[in-house]
């Protein structure tokens, strides 16, 4: 492989793993500060990826769009949260699944009967659209810097926010020891819900983000969701550092699964062989990586509990 | 001196930078009742910890009976009749205290892989059940579920339960902790009623029990035994006044 | 009294399940007869997993892993071993094979818990999945079509009714099984780990153990249904292994009532028989359905064995 | 519950028998929720316009048309297949979109002796060995798209072609259908999971290898974000699909992206023949947007019933005549001419199309050749019928 194949191969990885990333910070903060195995998080995403798309086409600005969006995403999430999650809190894990499973079909049935089973259009603004010559013989996908860049910042934010405000005092202090968190005397409600807010607005981010790159579509969010999970779980429940970690890690381990798996077997394989391994051994290396994690680490790689 | 039932050696446990146990050295001799007493942070439930096989230590090691069980599981600790109580109540909350304790005298009476028999039908496990619980002084409240029960009840059953699995030896972890005067009394009379049949390792913040009880006193301060002897001799070691006692007298 | 309400009830169930051929015959209607079948097999796969989540307390996200394996086995040796045609022979390989892919996963799952144990048996099935997708030999994505239903001396397996009857007295047996195990020094201990695992060690119990083997029940029994819901369908395909058809055994377990031993029947017969009615009046009818399990969450916790339940 | 159950089946009883007159009855399985939806509406508003056109009668008979959700599960249509079967007593079965869950399904339908005419997926084993009595299909096998294109790619001279298709056996099917009239050497082939959301990774494969020419299979949603992605990476190498990539619903989805993507189809929009005049021009009409492939082949299946029964003069007791009814296909398709293969497969024209700006804006394909006049399908002549 060339130099400048693999250095693409790399950019792809973290791009991959940003676009994950997004998703997966709003779940393990919900996760690990609520407790709350929240399914419907990808109901959120679709629902952002949506809205972005009606709004950007009704302004006829994409960034316009996004804006509204994610405001009218976090809105609705907290909507949700006040009117139904916040009764599932003390619940067990298993109501919260069957709770948040028959979300997802009340979400995507509704989203069918609002906006019909076409996809909607969702492209690149005209600015970002094509690619960019980044450095001798690698040209990359403008949009796909911008999801890089826009990955990072929400990293970097979210970093900030967790670590330096009393929001993010409170909210370590909720993913640590929820008890805590209850006796230090700020309404606990109201945290539960600002979080599940920009739970909401980082899904529809997310969406915007990955709505240019993907098929927005009713079922969209359940496809991403279980790979945000997957994420979630790999960091260790709750921690935002974890998810990134996480999200880094699949994001290579799936790029380069693919792009080298089945090639590389076929230089160890014969060809009949290595040509039905290798693309079904690329297709579940996130989830070998999984296990793998599990089986050292049972609880992720960086555990916000003791 | 009779022979050593349960002796740590120099087992260590740390979390990064703070030594939680440094060098414990401890000897339990078969018979005795041994009391551990140490402030709060001196690393009592660290020490719990590791001996119960929740923790593993990061040097030394643990013997039972002649046996390294450094290694060794909760459970397997447990199969050699090394029981403990709770200090935080930890019980099964669904379940009625009889089949609390017919539950535990289950496990020390064959195997439990037995799919098709209902256990209700085993009228033995429900005597033995019923025994320990007069023993203990619950039989009036065998049928209730172990949610309605008051704490020192609480208290009662977790020492049951111990008992019930046929221990050599008794790891009581605060079997006084919150609970009332009266009760209190109650719990004294009745691990005074066990000494002789079962070795006890007594841990307990109450002062007052543990020099009633105990035969042998170990300190722990700072993650080290800095003293063990009768409860005169503890009494009368300055270091241990000072470090702690004192300090005791004082609150 | 109650004793008798009890028996009542059950002899009331079990006329009308011996007796549901002949009524479906006398009103021409023998479909129900199949959906009855379906039913009782997907009842099979949802007390299997009421044991490990309802009894264990091991919220399992993959048990369809299972349920496709057992219906593999049939899929793949009806390819493979065309001769192999009784029942009484690829059955018990089916569970075999299913407890065997149980040993191994439940193994390394079970170091596992809570939701990290969810999400690692998600992982597996989803694993299981993407393979048998891609397995072209046994037809991939597409699934594996059989001839015909496997035979059992002296039945014509073919006449729905009587593999309605062979699978109701599978379940039935099965559901006996299960509440032996539930009333059996087993599903004691079991209950107690759900209750408190910590304290099960301390009173010498090799918990890991007990967890296993129940895992390996739970995932025997799937891959039984498995293999009867081939038989049924005479079809297998990967689907029976996604996500989706986990979350509604799981649904169908919390529905019907976790850790009650009719829960699996009672939240299977709901669930399909929901589906059947509400499909007929709406195409938005996942709105209906998911508002009315919303509501079961709210409402009525304990599910529909709740409802029949004491009141504490 | 039991009970419930029993009510249900009296309930069903009760409606059955008391509308026994005269009509033909059709059970219509369809994927209707779930991103699969998208092509059984497609595939269900065709059918509708056709009742619409014929007054709502098949053959001259009231018809009767039970729709339903297979909800792209495989058990369910099976247990829909069984119900509208042994239920129903539907005279045609039809509808359903994917291979897997036909799999599933065509058992229920042909096992019965009920005819089963197919809006869409063709397997390419009931075109040859496995050909029934009972089975029609009024759309192409599953392969006969790529044929078209690996042919069409052929012709154009291409020498150094990348072929990325999901890794499943329809899509090695689909390769193996290019690669029987596409004979040059391979810049690679690349198998996907089924349902991949991100292709950086092979896209920039494809620009490593440099190749001369991408085909690409990737249906449903998994093609819109490849076409989204390949879009944004700005490839300048030229892409060709399947129509099954580019049909009118995703063309409106997608928009930009799309612009001179070349794919090979059977029919569209501006074919010129009356009976397909009128097809798009009411379906726009009723529906409000452009009719694709999926709808064109929902027209026909109900068209192809409707003449059928008209032929037998409604007499559908009598299957023999009714199949040779059908054989005959005596209606005016969509495609122009129609004729059935003897492996109930049609005979037809292949189109190489490319997606371009309509006078309104909107992206459309337009017809730029013909690649294959009148073509059979590769497994006819394993079947024995």
């Amino acid at each position: 492989m060339s130099w400048p194949l693999f250095a693409e191969q790399c950019l792809n990885g973290l791009q991959f793993g940003l676009m994950l990333f997004l998703l997966a910070a709003g779940l393990t903060l919900i996760f690990g500060i609520m407790d709350l195995i929240n399914l419907a998080h990808g109901s959120l995403y679709m629902l952002g990826a949506y809205l972005v798309a009606s709004l950007a086409q009704a302004t006829g600005s994409f960034a316009l769009g996004l804006a509204l969006g994610v405001a009218a995403t976090a809105a609705i999430g907290m909507a949700l949260e006040i009117a139904v999650l916040r009764g599932l809190y003390r619940r067990d894990h298993l109501s919260q699944v069957l709770a948040t499973f028959a979300l997802i079909m009340i979400a995507n049935e509704t989203t069918r009967a609002l906006w019909g089973v076409q996809p909607l259009v969702l492209n690149v603004p005209a600015a970002l659209s094509g690619s960019v010559q980044l450095f001798a013989g690698i040209r990359y996908p403008a949009f796909r810097l911008l999801i890089i860049a826009v990955g990072l910042a929400v990293a970097l934010a979210l970093y900030f926010l967790v670590a330096r405000t009393r929001l993010g005092m409170l909210v370590r202090a909720g993913a640590s020891n929820r008890e805590m968190a209850m006796v230090m005397g700020t309404d606990i409600r109201w945290l539960f819900t600002a979080v599940f807010g920009v739970g909401a607005g980082l899904c529809a981010l997310a969406g915007a983000m990955l709505g240019p790159l993907l098929a927005v579509q009713v079922g969209m969010g359940e496809n991403i969701l279980i790979l945000a999970f997957v994420t979630v779980v790999i960091g260790g429940i709750g921690s935002i550092r974890g998810a990134f970690v996480g999200a880094l890690l699949i994001g290579i381990v799936d790029t380069f699964g693919r792009a080298f798996i089945p090639t590389g077997l076929r230089a160890l394989l014969s060809p009949a062989v290595a040509d039905v391994a290798g693309p079904s051994l690329a297709s579940i290396s996130i989830y070998l990586l999984m296990v793998g994690v599990l089986f050292w680490k049972p609880q992720g790689l960086f555990p916000a509990r003791g | 001196m009779s022979e050593i039932l349960l002796e740590t050696r120099a087992l260590r446990k740390r979390y990064g930078g703070l030594v939680a146990t440094d060098s414990v050295s401890l000897a339990v001799h078969r018979g005795e009742c041994h009391a551990l007493i140490g402030p709060n942070g001196a690393g009592k439930s660290t020490l719990i910890a590791q001996l119960a096989g929740a923790l593993v230590p990061d040097a030394g090691s643990i013997h039972f009976a002649g046996q390294n069980i450094t290694g060794f599981s909760a459970h397997r600790r447990a199969a050699l009749g090394f029981a403990r109580s709770f200090q935080i109540t930890s019980l099964l909350p669904n379940f009625t205290v009889l089949e609390n304790l017919a539950l535990a005298v289950q496990s020390v009476s064959g195997s439990s892989f037995r799919f098709w028999r209902a256990v209700n039908d085993e009228t033995e496990l429900f005597e033995r059940a019923r025994e320990i619980l007069r023993s203990v002084g619950l039989e009036d409240v065998a049928t209730r579920p172990v949610g309605s029960l008051g704490h020192g009840e609480h208290r009662q059953l977790e020492l049951a339960l111990a008992l019930a699995t046929r221990p050599q030896l008794l790891l009581l972890d605060e079997p006084m902790a919150g609970i009332g005067p009266e009760e209190s009394e109650r719990m004294v009379a009745l691990i005074a009623g066990l000494k002789g049949r079962y070795t006890l390792l007594l841990v307990e913040h109450d002062m007052d029990a543990v020099f009633r009880l105990a035969d042998r006193v170990s300190v722990l301060l700072a993650g080290r035994v800095i003293a063990t002897g009768t409860a005169a001799e503890i009494r009368a070691n300055g270091e241990v006044r000072r470090a702690y006692l004192g300090e005791e007298e004082n609150a | 009294m109650n004793h008798l309400r009890r028996h009542g009830w059950l002899l009331a169930t079990l006329a009308v399940a011996l007796s549901l051929p002949q009524l479906a015959a006398l009103c021409g209607q023998d479909f129900y007869v199949s959906f009855a079948s379906r039913l009782l097999i997907w009842a099979l796969l949802a007390s299997s997993l009421n044991l490990l989540v309802g009894m264990g307390g091991m919220v399992s996200l993959g048990h369809a892993a299972y349920f496709g394996a057992g219906a593999y086995v049939v899929g793949i040796l009806s390819v493979e071993a065309p001769g192999w045609s009784s029942a009484l022979l690829v059955w018990p390989l089916a569970v075999a094979l299913s407890a065997l892919l149980a040993v191994v996963i439940g193994a390394v799952c079970l170091r596992t818990r809570g939701v990290y144990f969810i999400m690692i048996t998600l992982a597996f099935a989803q694993m299981l999945f993407y393979i048998f997708t891609s397995l072209t030999p046994y037809g991939g994505d597409d699934g594996l079509s059989l001839a015909k239903r496997l035979t059992l001396p002296g039945l014509a397996m073919a006449g729905d009714a009587t593999f309605y009857y062979v699978v109701l007295a599978i379940f039935a047996a099965c559901l006996t099984a299960l509440g032996r195990l539930q009333a059996s020094r087993f599903g004691r201990v079991l209950a107690g780990i759900k209750d408190n695992e910590e304290r099960m060690e301390s009173l010498g119990y090799a918990t890991f153990r007990f967890k296993l083997v129940a895992y390996i029940i739970a995932g025997a029994l799937a891959g039984l249904a498995g293999a009867l819901m081939a038989n049924q369908n005479a079809f297998v395909s990967p689907n029976m292994m996604s996500w989706n058809e986990s979350g509604i055994a799981l649904v169908m377990v919390i529905l019907g009532g976790l850790g009650s031993l009719w829960g699996g029947l009672a939240g299977a017969a709901a669930f399909l028989v929901l589906e059947e009615v509400l499909t007929g009046f709406t195409t938005h009818w996942q709105i209906v359905l998911g508002l009315i399990l919303l509501a079961v969450v709210f409402f009525a916790p304990r599910g529909i064995a709740g409802l029949f339940a004491k009141q504490p | 519950m039991k009970k419930k159950l029993l009510c249900l089946a009296l309930a069903c009883f009760c409606a059955a028998s008391a509308l026994a007159a005269e009509k033909i009855k059709v059970g219509f399985i369809t994927t209707l929720s779930g991103p699969g939806g998208v092509l059984g509406v497609a595939i269900r508003d065709g059918f509708n316009l056709a009742l619409e056109h014929t007054g709502g009668k098949l053959g001259g008979l009231p018809a009767e048309v039970i729709i339903e959700d297979d909800q792209q599960k495989p058990d369910v249509a099976k247990q829909l297949a069984d119900k509208l079967v042994k239920r129903d007593k539907v005279d045609f079965g039809t509808g359903i979109v994917f291979q897997n869950l036909l799999q599933a399904a065509q058992s229920s339908f042909l096992g019965a002796e009920t005819f089963y005419v197919s809006p869409n997926t063709g397997p390419s084993d009931l075109a040859g060995a496995n050909c029934n009595p009972y089975f029609f299909a009024v759309s192409w096998v599953s392969d006969s798209y790529s044929e078209a294109s690996g042919k069409n790619m052929q012709d154009k001279g291409y020498k150094n072609v990348f072929v990325i298709a999901p890794n499943y056996p329809g899509g090695k099917d689909v390769v193996n259908g290019f690669k029987r009239y596409y004979k040059g050497a391979y810049a690679g082939e690349v198998y996907t999971k089924l349902g991949q959301l991100d292709y950086a990774v092979e896209i920039s494969q494809i620009r490593a290898a440099k190749a001369d020419a991408v085909f690409f299979f990737l249906p449903g949603g998994m093609g819109v974000n490849f076409l989204k992605q390949w879009h944004q990476a700005g490839m300048g190498v030229p892409l060709f699909g399947t129509g099954w990539s580019f049909d009118q619903d995703t063309l409106a989805a997608v928009g930009e992206p799309t612009l001179g993507a070349l794919n090979a189809a059977h029919w569209n929009l501006d074919l010129d023949n009356a009976a397909n005049k009128k097809f798009v021009a009411d379906f726009e009409k009723k529906y409000g947007r452009l009719p694709n492939e999926y709808a064109s082949q929902g027209y026909d299946a109900a068209m192809l019933i409707d003449a059928a029964v008209r032929d037998v003069k409604g007499k559908v007791e009598d299957k023999a005549a009714l199949r040779r009814a059908l054989e005959a296909a005596n209606f005016k398709s969509t495609r122009g001419a129609f004729r059935f293969n003897k492996n109930h497969f049609p005979v037809q024209n292949y189109y190489l199309r490319q997606v371009v700006k309509d006078d309104k804006g909107r992206f459309v394909n337009k017809t730029v050749a013909t690649i294959f006049t009148d073509h059979p399908d590769a497994y006819v002549a394993a079947c024995k019928m």
